[in-house]
């Protein structure tokens, strides 16, 4: 074990399945010499080459077609968007085409893609650089959606989503790369997509939640600790397909849940996980399932203060976790 | 319309003792064979519109007028080196790689024997990987993008082929061709960007549907050959595609080829053209019916005869007439088989 | 009033508000001449000419852009998109440009844009042609969402979106177009936008739906009410904004919700509308929330056994109804 | 670099008693109104690429290099009858169209009183209905159908115009800009597609942007002239884009205009330039800097004078030094604020 950036262990996992498998590749916008403009494929093109870390024109839905023809004839792209809002442009590839080539041809077909893209925000990035993306396509059967909170779940995640036959949307929360390290395992292994980690047990209440929320509401429930207010945390993991049974298991445990995220509320991951509880566990409730969310606006503004305002941060989680404690 | 402007490949030899295809190269048996697969193209497109009518399958989409583009395209390809995206009109193409009459049936009728999706998806919409054809969906143009990936993938493999894909004219104007063909531009792939102009996008003429004369004329803003040729000329096409696969296999990049021609059917079985087009236009497109022409010019050389003639459409209509009974008894998918293959296992 | 279809509801909004208002036009594909593949602009070349009655090149982000541009500009463009499924090559002009003009320029600018699509099954679409695509959109705040159920709220809603000053997203299920006729009132009316409709009212159980499946699940209240179980029928009309107080009012007045969509289950509509009665109101619950939606494959199969596998039904919605009201 | 082969329209006359200014119709006060907005544009742009450097403001994209395309290109339209749809870059344009140097300030600190977002949005995104100036946003192209949308509208309202939209040659491979360039081309519309081509897409050079020679090239296959001009030949801009205007209100449609300059500073704030970039090229580049080659041919033909350039960039300083204390001073926005402008009251 060594302790790492969230960046390093991303690249790394490219890295060794790339010197592992001759057929993994990535692909995107200034991702060659320039190394990405977070520099998380920085000194790749001079390990693999410029055919290896190609380098593409400015064309989101090209990058992700290429790379669903590269699939289908047997490579394993990386595709990478350059920041996760720039994937509009490619929404009809990923969901007509990477999402229903194996259903439509009943598997004669496969996509082993993956799409990594950074997303998130906290970081000055303003409307367009700044916005998750994950609740566009949770609904989309077909894909798999995963967005890992720590540096060892980042590898091991990376390396199961190039290992996948099925096109499986990689989600890097850019306020992260630099920020979180943590102790990743040495040697080949994989973290299964579908599993969500209990960050911590406890049984006064539930906070589950995903991405950089995972360490503020950590930090929320270091403060109710002090207080003996015990909180069982889930990190999601994956977004699609969702840990049912370990969402259930901890809704059941604590009788209290609170759903967390960075991303806009109406519609978002959390409406799929209180439904998921509100199905399976009611009875087991002893308080509404309440939720935590970014305000339904467009997007984070640049401004300083507005930025702020939208984003959660251990303060506010803290206090709706009291609130939820004390009901 | 806007009046065409032909500008017509080398057509071989002018002198009457050599027929223009063994300028080309073509042996009298491969004309044979190509004219062959035109008219069990012909067959299948005019049997699936009678079952259509008849109220035994449910949507049609009809390639009628365009076999001269498909089989002078497909015949220049090799089906076990090359890859194709095509798109939904290209029947002619998907026979000669290797669908047979009973497949194109059995997805008529959408049964579970389907090889291209089990009769998930509506006629047209081709696939096989045994065949070296990629699957299709509906969204026009996402095809092309897919054309340039194989390419790709075949080049980082060192594999020596070229992929072709197809497309109308109007699907000519979505964002997907123009990101796929600059892609292919920039990195020099083996790609034969095959736009099949068959002058309607639905109801829309070409020319409220093209900002300029030619969908070749787009070929030089992605820095690779334009070239525009007769589709109802099946040499000239077989031609032109020649030529794009020897520049992909030698490494000069992709082609962007406009073949012309006319969609003579309405645009599927649930289209009625009668309010965007005269009679006599079409009556008129089918006096150029590339069917005819290309028997004239075989029959003018020599190498097909009116016995030939009877006996093909003899042997033809029974083949027809096997798949569609084959593919008519043959059973229906399972309900929940609605849940298999969303993942892999 | 008089009895009209749903598709000519439809026709008539569109024609009554280009009569009163210059600045209303439709554009879109075949949507001239051919009066568009469903015939629902059929005449209006004729009427209103082509410049109002526009035929588009084919190219979907085209004809969103270029009317997010007009509406700019002061028009009030209808941008038909042929069919719901092929509304993806546009999704980055919808959901970074229309939803996000007012929000970025203050209200400076804004974008009184109405997009109409198809969606739906049942009609041997296929893949591609049968798609219920809302789920995609009402994540996204800056947005408005309707989907009518009857042809008089088709006229209603569609007259309320023309005059709203921001974009609204009109979904027209294609299976209704000539299926469904009903009461249409004369004049100048409108329907607001936001409201849901109490479709009959009941004690036993809450069926909450929109779209086709209105229909489907009042046939099912009403076998059903032959035995004596009550049924309250909430039809959304509107996807973005949810009504909630008509949500929660129903939750508590009978107890017991199902949630019925065409959609597909994870993610969609249901998630949402489960997550607001499980925060507003859990304690009024007698059982757990039900959903019966789509099953989570990507798309709707063509063979006519697997198309009436994936679509609901008035049977399988009685069935899952019997089953709530005996919990 | 792919060599570059440079078109230019009509230079005027060449006899050194006339210069060209006067033959493209404009006066010695237009060319120092022109000459003037370039410096205001550049002092601007050196301003806040300090700033940033000294950590006051969070980011900054600068249009450095770029002003002869943007001056030329903004001096052939009128601000009170054209609408501007114009990409990240275009300080010198919007300049010109009614922004003040205020106005770009309080952008740069993200003040509430920032007219293009209240602060919401990133410099450079530039939006102002009073000046004309539609809205941007950071996703690249998604301007260009507005543009085209903007020249309908007004067309089926009867109102004479042109409209401009700009974007870099990286930003002309979205499918965006061909679909919306067709629209135009189909719909004559008067819509000037200007592409400030600075050679680079961040760190890609052109040669791996584009399939094809110059983007000009792609103007063919919308059926619409393309120009190819020098950028840094802020009269030839002028020239070029003047013609396209006349073409626009004469209604003969579209024009596509690719301007090639250099972008002479990092992609942005945040980027560096030195891995994919020799200082050599970047300094090589300064030496055509348009700034200095319009100072040069005024002073040359005697509009302009050593002791005017002195007083312009005195009074042109003091503006910049007032606009940043101002916008320093500006108070922000309310965080609630965040909640308001989602839909309308
Ligand atoms: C993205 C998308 N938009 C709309 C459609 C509906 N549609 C199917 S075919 C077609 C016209 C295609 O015209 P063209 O590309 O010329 O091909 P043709 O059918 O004439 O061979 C349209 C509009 C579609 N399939 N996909
Ligand atoms: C759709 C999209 N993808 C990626 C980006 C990130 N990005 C911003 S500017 C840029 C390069 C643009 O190059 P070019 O069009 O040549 O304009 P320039 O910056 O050189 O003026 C990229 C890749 C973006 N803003 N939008
Ligand atoms: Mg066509
Ligand atoms: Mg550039």
């Amino acid at each position: 074990m060594a302790v790492k950036l969230y960046i390093d262990a991303i690249r790394e996992a490219m890295q060794e399945e790339m010197r592992q498998n001759p057929n993994v590749f990535v692909l995107g916008e200034d991702v060659g010499l320039r190394g990405g403009v977070f520099r998380v494929t920085q000194g790749m093109i001079e390990e693999f080459g410029p055919e290896r870390v190609l380098d593409t024109p400015l064309a989101e839905s090209a990058i992700v077609g290429v790379a669903i023809g590269a699939a289908a004839y047997g490579m394993c792209p990386i595709a990478e968007i350059q920041f996760a809002d720039f994937i509009m442009p490619a929404v009809n590839q990923i969901i007509s085409e990477a999402a229903k080539l194996r259903y439509r041809t009943q598997g004669d077909w496969h996509c082993p893609l993956v799409i990594r893209a950074p997303y998130g925000g906290g970081v000055h990035g303003a409307l367009y650089h700044s916005q998750s993306v994950e609740a566009l396509f949770y609904h989309v059967p077909g894909l798999k959606i995963v967005t890992p909170a720590t540096a060892a779940d980042a590898k091991g995640l990376l390396r199961a989503a190039l290992r996948d036959p099925d096109p499986v949307l990689f989600f890097e929360h850019k306020g992260m790369y630099r920020a979180i390290r943590d102790d990743v395992p040495e040697g080949d292994y994989t973290v299964p997509i579908g599993k969500a980690r209990v960050v911590r047990e406890g049984d006064d209440l539930t906070v589950i939640t995903y991405g950089l929320m995972v360490h503020h509401a950590l930090t929320a429930a270091g403060q109710l600790a002090a207080d003996g207010i015990s909180t069982h945390l889930i990190d999601l993991r994956s977004i699609l397909p969702l840990d049912r049974e370990t969402i259930v298991e901890a809704a059941r445990r604590t009788g209290k849940v609170l759903i967390v995220h960075e991303d806009n509320k109406t519609g978002g991951i959390g409406a799929e996980v209180s439904a998921i509880i509100a199905e399976e566990a009611l009875f087991d409730l002893d308080a509404p399932i309440a939720r935590l969310c970014g305000p339904d606006v467009p997007a984070m503004p640049f401004s300083a203060p507005l930025e702020a305002f939208y984003m959660l941060n251990p303060t506010k989680i803290e206090d709706a976790m009291r609130k939820l404690a004390a009901f | 319309m806007a009046k065409l402007d032909l500008v017509k490949p080398n057509n071989g030899s002018q002198e009457e003792a050599t027929p223009r295809h063994r300028a080309l190269g073509l042996r009298d048996e491969d004309v044979r064979a190509m004219y062959r697969t035109m008219v069990l193209t012909r067959l299948l497109d005019e049997r699936m519109w009678l079952l259509n009518r008849a109220g035994k399958i449910p949507f049609v989409v009809s390639c009628k007028g365009q076999e001269g583009s498909q089989i002078g395209a497909a015949f220049a390809l090799d089906p076990t080196r090359d890859y194709v995206a095509p798109y939904y009109r290209d029947f002619g193409v998907v026979l000669h790689f290797g669908m047979s009459a009973r497949d194109i049936m059995l997805s008529a009728y959408a049964k579970a024997e389907d090889p291209n999706s089990g009769g998930r998806q509506m006629p047209g919409h081709f696939s096989s990987r045994a065949h070296h054809i990629l699957s299709g969906s509906s969204p026009v143009s996402t095809q092309i993008p897919h054309a340039v990936g194989m390419a790709l993938a075949a080049r980082m493999r060192g594999e020596k082929l070229v992929t072709y894909t197809s497309f109308g004219e109007g699907s000519s104007n979505q964002g997907d061709f123009h990101e796929a063909a600059n892609f292919a531009g920039v990195h020099k792939l083996p790609v034969i960007f095959f736009c099949e102009n068959n002058l309607y996008a639905i109801s829309i003429p070409q020319d409220r549907q093209l900002g300029c004369a030619h969908v070749a004329d787009r070929a030089i803003g992605y820095g690779m050959p334009g070239v525009l040729v007769d589709g109802n000329d099946v040499l000239a096409v077989y031609e032109a595609v020649s030529q794009a696969v020897l520049r992909g296999l030698n490494g000069d990049g992709p082609t962007l080829i406009e073949a012309v021609s006319y969609r003579i059917n309405p645009h599927s079985s649930d289209d009625d053209d009668r309010s965007y087009r005269t009679r006599e236009e079409v009556e008129e497109a089918k006096r150029n019916d590339a069917l005819e022409v290309f028997r004239a010019e075989l029959i003018g050389c020599g190498v097909w005869t009116e016995d030939d003639e009877v006996a093909l459409r003899e042997e033809l209509r029974s083949v027809v007439d096997e798949a569609t009974e084959y593919a008519q008894k043959a059973p229906l998918a399972e309900p929940e088989s609605t849940l298999d293959h969303v993942y892999a296992k």
